[in-house]
């Protein structure tokens, strides 16, 4: 599904290629620390950090209380003040209980300090819908972080932008918010031994195509390249964008494509009012408006909390088939 | 003990078999497959809920957890809605939509399980501030966890308590563990109660696993609050027999099996059971036949819920807002 | 500035509007009551509830603790008990410190619970910058609310909408979230003495005209009026539209506007990138593409926090001035 | 008073000294108009910061509140800088970026002023890990106010820096206001440090416009975190006499005139210069020197500030994120 950049690659899952990043950059740099809660100890609730405790002690991987205002206030002083901090927040709808430390503190503390603040900090945090976890479980919230300036947002869409994307996260020198999508954690695909980045704010064209381009989020990502089979059959010839990172946000790369195509769609799992998808949508119009043959489509959640129930909460996911429908429907509706 | 009827004594020992035959009930399902999603049992803490509810109203309210059945059961829950709910199905008690984290029964006063630790507490002050101003002597009993006593959440609201002597009883069910990390990793003091002073309220220690002590205890907060005398701290020490989610708990990496079968030595049923036996109120047979009748009620419970419909898929987008007349109405 | 649909109103101020609605509401309904931080005994830092606590005592004009998740569940309590309650949040930068109540407890009980709560829930809040009160007293963050399902949201322009949205947002079942922008309390227009609701949900075509829509929400109403007006110097006759109701949002009457006029640009006080503008620009290329005889354009807030200095300031705010050079630019554009 | 070195003394004063000419002419600045925004000035609470402050070093690191001028002053903030900030200018601490809430040292330690109440202990405690896992034994001062008592976010960073042991001293500034609410009507206790038991950490209560008081009970938190033994809350009960947002203070809704007179008889300057006058170690003409200097460097820094140019607008779009070629480095 990825290129392969690197000679000595194995195929592992998602969930080992985020691990084996926190191990290598933590054998790199003495500054970074990891803290969570049951993230020492049980090696995370989603297996993230196994392994970490054993090997670099309980200083630089540390269990927390619950009480995520302090652990991302933990995370900022400690960035403020030298160390290189990954915070881990379990489920990205935890995010509530510590916005303000998000969005009023980290974001915007270089700013109102005149520049003088460096804030090295990761979060890594999971998203998304499909496990039965209702909810509060469930939601994809990268909209309200790419609202904010100060913030990085990034979203691997599998194993190898995990690794990638996570070692550029935290070697950067801004605060970058991590989103990993749960459904695609025991994805597999080749990833390099070694450390690699995949530089931040740089858009990956993962499937080449002449008259449409998807242009979609984490696990949308590998659902758009399902879609764009479905959709050669019809003898659509679909090119899949995949941003990697959403803020900054590669508009060059995506709006090239589109140029190209003259079609576009974006699909992601967040509630598509008001999602990424809209400013992406909004920004492809601005750009290529005279180049686009049909209006930009959007494929998101419907507008409601996510449902517990499987039957329906399969009704509320978006997926290959629902790509394909809507980008069907959209060329059905040219003039 | 003397001092407590022989019905209340039996009602507190009959809401315990219930929870703890629902909940294991409950743990085999979801090893089979048939429950989706997260389910986290309240094995071990049943004298919590059973010893703190039978003193509550229909109309009084609890703010609930994760953890959240064995409140539901004991506030005199449906057991076939609960099931129903548990398999995603129409016929739950929040139609499918809500799950394990989210069991709810507003008609008992249940306002929900909830899936953010720490959420109850502020929800707990608004419903006691509601009864408060509607001129009731309703109360509102809020459960929460040991880990959930770090939450800043419960900070604001046990302030608020205090400052508004608002008839709630924070019943913190101190089982040791905040998912898999121990209380003594997670916190510097031994007894969560030592806070309520910083309140402004009583903060009292009791053995969670003494059916007893807690109703007791609780009638006592309970009492006060009623009277307008404001909130209480009430700590019970007990133990979740079962993992964080679903059921092993023993073999695991984070507490030893020893702990574990220590705990259960003092298991609640059981010493009600013996206690019950000793004052010739039930005989062996006795509750046997109350585990059997108990385990029959569950039975019926997921038999009802395994031939219950699936939600319709278009009720995804039903229950979001509500559309009727608003305007103009008090509620 | 608006239509007079009642017979007897005087020019008041929209603070006075606000507390006006308040004082009405709550002679009718017993079950409301209002809680916040220095709301009783002060008035409000803004004077909204001024004179509250003499008419309806200390049980219904409730001062609070420095506790916002505290607060923001006393309502949801409350209003799942059978009250009214208005919850009022100072500044909407403080929403960082109860989103979690907001958005995973208010926004979706009713739901989580299968449809059976009703949770009458008036959230009140001041958004905007301009008063060099900085990065964490200055954002207006509607977007965030606008993309939970389960909430409402309402950003009224002026004392007229002020006082008719807010008895809709108090009599409404739902929760709501009324954001004002605190810049233009002090505008005065004419406001009818007695209760009256402004439905919510419903978009106001505030001037009508014939080739260019503006699409505004809060403050920038008043500034897109003020374009509209340099703009007819250069020959064109821009229509205004006020969404009024940000969440629903009403497409229908946005979307007639701009098949009408065939260009339309968004203005909102937030920042640009992921703000509610890009939504409901994607929803106009969408439902009016073949009408489009531009690229929708957008103008906002630039991509920094809010800065102090009013040097600064004054360059980071978007004004009418701002707004007539974008519709320049993108009719300068046409091809 | 003895056992402390005749230096200490005059610095203590000298601090406190600053801190009140700083922040007096700031109010008629603000009055006049020359300083946007909001101003919440320290007036009468000096002594805790300057008794806090001395037993400071550079890498010490504090975090402020919305009244922060004190403690940058205290902690040797430039004046000039600070001024310069009020005024919006391009030489300002923050470039005109942060104004008075914001106002900044990286260098001094000083992590900024904050808009948010609560927000200093999350980010004090990160400092105080910090300086542990650096293998320092510098320490980390959270201000904090009485109002701000009442939020989670203090309760969070309270319960970890327990735990972990941090070197951190929570320096709670009771004022007995949250802008215009009464302590006792904001929380139902009367001492805050009665909190600490709750997080396993002393507490202890301090007159707070002694700011001998304030130097000796701050001299053991500090060394007691310094030795690597934990936390400790400090509670001084002072008083602010202005209002909450600029100078007035008197005629006011909330309070009545009688009381701020009343604290005003135990000005913490005034006290101080009583005492320092009864060892022999500053005459009343020494005292009015220390006040002159202080003006004159108060003044000096405002004509700074006023000739100091305002940022470039293009200035706007810098400092949002660090650009420096920021892959590979430690810090
Ligand atoms: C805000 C938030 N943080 C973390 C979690 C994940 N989580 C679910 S249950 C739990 C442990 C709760 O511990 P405790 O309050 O002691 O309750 P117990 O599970 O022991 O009954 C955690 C951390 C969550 N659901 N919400
Ligand atoms: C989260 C948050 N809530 C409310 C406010 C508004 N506010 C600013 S200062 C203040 C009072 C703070 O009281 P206290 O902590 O006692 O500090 P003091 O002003 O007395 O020094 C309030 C409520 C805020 N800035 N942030
Ligand atoms: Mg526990
Ligand atoms: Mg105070």
């Amino acid at each position: 599904m990825t290129t392969m950049e690197a000679p000595a690659t194995r195929e592992i899952p998602y969930v080992s290629a985020v691990a084996e990043a926190f191990a290598q950059l933590m054998r790199e740099d003495p500054t970074i620390f990891i803290a969570g809660e049951d993230v020492a100890l049980y090696g995370s609730v989603f297996g993230v950090s196994r392994g970490l405790l054993n090997e670099f002690g309980p200083q630089r991987v540390v269990d927390t209380p619950i009480a995520e205002s302090g652990i991302m206030g933990l995370g900022l002083g400690a960035a403020a003040t030298g160390l290189r901090p990954i915070i881990d927040i379990m489920f990205m709808d935890f995010m509530g209980v510590c916005m303000d430390e998000v969005v009023n503190q980290i974001a915007k503390m270089k700013y109102m300090f005149g520049g003088k603040a460096k804030l090295p900090l990761t979060i890594h945090t999971m998203a998304g819908a499909g496990t039965s976890m209702a909810a509060q479980h469930s939601q994809s919230l990268e909209a309200w972080f790419c609202h904010v300036p100060g913030l990085k947002v990034v979203m691997p869409s599998g194993p190898y932008e995990a690794k990638g994307l996570m070692v550029a996260a935290v070697r950067d020198d801004n605060p970058v918010i991590v989103v990993n999508t749960k459904t695609i954690l025991g994805m597999k695909a080749h990833v390099p031994e070694e450390l690699y980045e995949i530089p931040l704010g740089k858009a990956h064209v993962i499937r080449e195509g002449t008259n449409f381009t998807i242009v979609a989020t984490g696990r949308m990502v590998s659902e758009s390249l399902k879609a764009a089979e479905l959709l050669s059959a019809d003898g659509l010839d679909v090119e899949v964008v995949d941003p990697r990172t959403l803020q900054p946000f590669d508009t060059e790369t995506v709006v090239a494509s589109v140029r190209k195509t003259h079609r576009a769609l974006i699909a992601h799992e967040a509630v598509r009012f008001g999602g990424i998808g809209a400013e992406f949508a909004a920004q492809i119009q601005e750009e290529a408006f005279d180049y686009l043959d049909a209006p930009v489509g959007r494929v998101g959640a419907p507008f409601t909390p996510v449902p517990f129930s499987p039957v329906l909460e399969k009704e509320y996911m978006p997926t290959a088939d629902k790509i394909a429908a809507e980008v069907r429907r959209i060329l059905g509706k040219q003039v | 003990m003397t001092d407590i009827a022989a019905d209340v004594l039996l009602d507190i020992h009959n809401r315990m078999v219930r929870i703890r035959t629902f909940e294991e009930e409950a743990g085999k399902l979801m090893e089979s497959g048939k429950i989706p999603g997260a389910l986290h049992l309240y094995v071990g803490e049943e004298a919590v809920a059973a010893g703190v509810m039978v003193h509550l109203r229909d109309s009084d309210q609890i703010t609930s957890t994760h953890r959240g059945h064995g409140h539901l059961v004991a506030k005199g829950g449906d057991l076939q809605k609960m099931y129903a709910e548990l398999f995603g199905r129409a016929t739950g008690y929040c139609k499918g939509k809500g799950g394990s984290m989210h069991i709810s029964d507003l008609d008992l006063g249940m306002l929900g399980a909830n899936g953010i630790v720490g959420a109850g507490p502020p929800i707990a002050i608004g419903a006691a501030f509601s009864n408060k101003y509607r001129g009731t002597d309703d109360v509102t009993c809020c459960f929460f966890g040991d880990g959930a006593s770090n939450e800043g959440t419960f900070h604001e609201a046990a302030n608020m308590a205090a400052l508004y002597k608002l008839p709630v009883i924070f019943v913190c069910e101190n089982n040791g563990f905040g998912e898999f990390t121990r209380q003594e990793r997670h916190q510097a003091i031994h007894d969560i109660a030592d806070r309520a002073a910083g309140y402004g309220m009583p903060g009292i220690v009791v053995d969670g696993m003494d059916a007893l002590a807690v109703y007791e205890s609780a009638g006592e907060a309970i009492a006060r609050a009623r009277r307008g005398d404001g909130p209480t701290f009430l700590e019970y020490k007990t133990y979740r027999y079962f993992d964080h989610v679903g059921v092993r708990g023993m073999g695991v990496i984070y507490r030893e099996d020893s702990e574990v079968l220590e705990w259960r030595q003092r298991d609640p049923i059981a010493l009600m059971e013996a206690r019950l036996a000793e004052q010739g109120l039930l005989s062996a047979d006795g509750a046997a036949q109350v585990h059997e009748a108990a385990l029959a009620e569950v039975r019926e419970a997921i038999a009802f819920a395994e031939a219950s419909p699936f939600p319709e898929p278009s009720a995804l987008m039903e229950d979001i807002y509500t559309t009727a007349a608003g305007a103009g109405g008090a509620a």
